[in-house]
């Protein structure tokens, strides 16, 4: 049990990336690639979060626990992660802005067909 | 083509999962005892008086990163200010008010100022409690859009001029810059957290210049999801295409 | 550990297995239905995560959950109503159902912390819970009618 | 019992992004990545990141579906003005 628990957590975040790369490359629909994108994004959140990680702790907000009296997971990672959640959804909002404008632009937003329109 | 394309990602797919898997064996085990950035990181949050060690890290330890993180936000916004902009063919066609059942619109109403005060509360307490500038901004920001969803387009714009939120999405950026120069002037590095007292630990006042970078980036936050929200539902809802170009 | 942490386990693979089978297959009404669903098992579940770990500072993911999941539905109910109106997206069974196994887990965290300013948030926290799933159900069976426009 | 429900919490996400990119239709796929931004939060609470929780609550459970839902009806509009042009 102990062994897969110490990898568990990365190889879901490699399969939840693989898989998302998998549905960008075979997308047929730009929103459903942007979709695809945003899975991609979350597997580098799940990757982060369990790097920093430490058995039996709790998170390092001395709010309503007193400083040092229980271990706690490590705080850099999480704010990578909180910039990466933000820089995440910008992304996915300037990308559907663009496929709205392709769509404007070319009447499909099938990515075969975007192809073949331009020759 | 597609037969090729889809063999590519296979063979292309394959040698990524061999690696992953092998990086994913190599890294020190989940759950591990040893973190030695996590440990200085908290101690240096302690010595400053900031209870919530996240934003600690976010608004005074890396806050030049934040400064990076908020200016992919403000570019972002305008990137997609100019993408969605009404072109010349496009006009505006003010749409019909939904019909919306009146529970629906009763709890839009009622859920709307409860979803501001909130999104203001975990703006307010991002030093003490989890949350912060982003977390509260993006609630506060959604909460306004709860008029769209149980009322109609037109309540929306009526409280919404376009205007002010894009004002106060270049003052808060600019805020945060000044802070950052304050520091510079007092004779410090940029953004250094050293120019006001720190407080007293675990109350609203505490952690120096992290209450303000971080009230700061949720005024930013909050006028940049409006503006973003605002062209993609001009274009849902209102621009339409001319018939016939 | 504790009971607290058994009881979200359960709700989460249990309310979180069910809901991601709804909202995967069926028609377009039963999925909207599950996307619902989820708000139902997942904040209960973050409430007693909450309790189980003894940090109180938790609960507010729980109060953000109750606020925000039933706009997230509201946001299906009104870009998806023409496809809605098509069929029946009523579930009162369901959501009765839900709203009573919340009020449940709400008025057990309340015993277990006692009267105080924690009691009052949990009480807030329970009444936007089971309010915004009663409302958003409303909303999914016929609470948008001609959104054509709009 | 900590580690069980990692377990669960994980294997739950797993499939969800599975499931979010194998619904090729994007309203249908809205659907599925709002339940995994509301899952994804409550794997960062098990993971002891309750602020990194809260910021995928508020961009996953609302913003993100009514962004990709914004744009879907948009393109159909255009699709449906299109056709009665025609």
């Amino acid at each position: 049990m102990s062994t897969v628990m110490h990898v568990l957590p990365y190889l879901v975040a490699a399969y939840v990336f693989l898989t998302g790369c998998y549905g960008l490359a075979t997308s047929r629909n730009l929103v459903h690639a942007v979709g695809c994108l945003a899975v991609c994004q979350c597997a580098t959140y799940v990757l982060l979060l369990a790097v920093g990680y430490r058995d039996g702790a709790t998170a390092p907000v001395f709010s309503d626990i007193a400083p040092g009296s229980r271990p706690v997971v490590d705080p850099v990672v999480q704010a990578l992660t909180l910039t990466d959640i933000v820089v995440g959804a910008t992304v996915t909002a300037l990308l559907l802005a663009l496929v709205l404008q392709i769509a404007k632009r070319h009447g499909t937003v099938d990515p075969d067909e975007l192809r073949e329109l331009r020759g | 083509m597609n037969r090729l394309r889809l063999w590519l990602l296979a063979v292309g797919g394959a040698g990524l999962a061999a690696l992953l898997v092998a990086a994913c064996l190599d890294l020190p085990g989940f759950g591990g005892r040893h973190h030695p950035y996590g440990d200085r990181a908290v101690q240096a949050s302690l010595a400053r008086h900031t209870a919530n060690t996240i934003s600690s890290v976010n608004f005074d330890q890396r806050a030049y990163d934040t400064l990076g993180e908020m200016s992919i936000l403000f570019a972002a916004v305008l990137g997609c200010v100019v993408l969605l902009r009404q072109a010349r063919d496009e006009h505006r066609a003010p749409p019909e008010p939904a019909e919306v059942a009146r529970p629906v619109r009763r709890y839009a109403l009622l859920v709307l100022p409860v979803a501001l005060v909130t999104g203001l509360y975990v703006v307010a307490h991002g030093q003490l409690s989890p949350g912060g500038g982003f977390q509260g901004g993006v609630v506060a920001a959604t909460a306004l859009h709860l008029l769209y969803l149980g009322a109609d387009y037109g309540a929306l714009e009526r409280v919404r001029p376009l205007g002010v939120y894009e004002t106060s999405d270049a003052v808060a950026v600019c805020a945060y810059l000044v802070l950052g120069l304050a520091s510079v002037l007092a004779g410090t590095a940029f953004l250094a957290n050293t120019l006001l007292p720190y407080g007293t630990f675990n109350t609203l006042s505490s952690g120096g210049a992290v209450p303000l970078l971080n009230a700061a980036v949720g005024m930013e936050v909050a006028s940049a999801v409006v503006v973003l929200l605002a062209h993609f539902l001009d274009q849902a809802v209102e621009i339409e295409e001319e018939h016939g170009s | 550990m504790n009971g607290w942490i058994l009881a979200a386990t359960v709700a989460l693979g249990g309310g979180g297995a069910a809901a991601l089978w709804g909202v995967t297959t069926g028609p377009p009404a039963r999925r909207v239905i599950a996307q619902n669903l989820t708000t139902s098992a997942f904040c209960p579940a973050l409430l007693l995560l909450a309790q189980g770990y003894g940090r109180p500072a938790y609960v507010d993911l729980a109060l953000l959950l109750a606020l925000l999941g039933p706009v997230g539905t509201l946001v299906f109910a009104r870009l998806l109503s023409d496809d809605l109106s098509a069929q029946d997206a009523s579930a009162w069974g369901l959501t009765w159902t839900a709203a009573v196994l919340g009020a449940a887990a709400v008025v057990a965290l309340c015993v277990a912390v006692g009267p105080g300013r924690a009691m009052v948030k949990l009480l807030v926290i329970g009444v936007l819970l089971i309010g915004g799933n009663v409302i958003a159900s409303r909303a999914l069976a016929g609470g948008f009618r001609g959104v054509r426009g709009g | 019992m900590a580690d069980a429900l990692i377990v669960v919490v994980l294997l739950l996400v797993a499939a969800s992004a599975t499931a979010a990119v194998a619904q090729r239709d994007p309203a249908r796929q809205a659907l599925v990545l709002s339940f995994l931004g509301t899952l994804l939060a409550a794997l960062f609470t098990v993971l002891q990141a309750p602020d990194v929780g809260l910021s995928q609550l508020a961009v996953g459970s609302a913003l993100t579906p009514l962004l990709i839902m914004l744009c879907v009806r948009k393109i159909r509009r255009r699709g449906r003005s299109k056709e009665d042009a025609r």
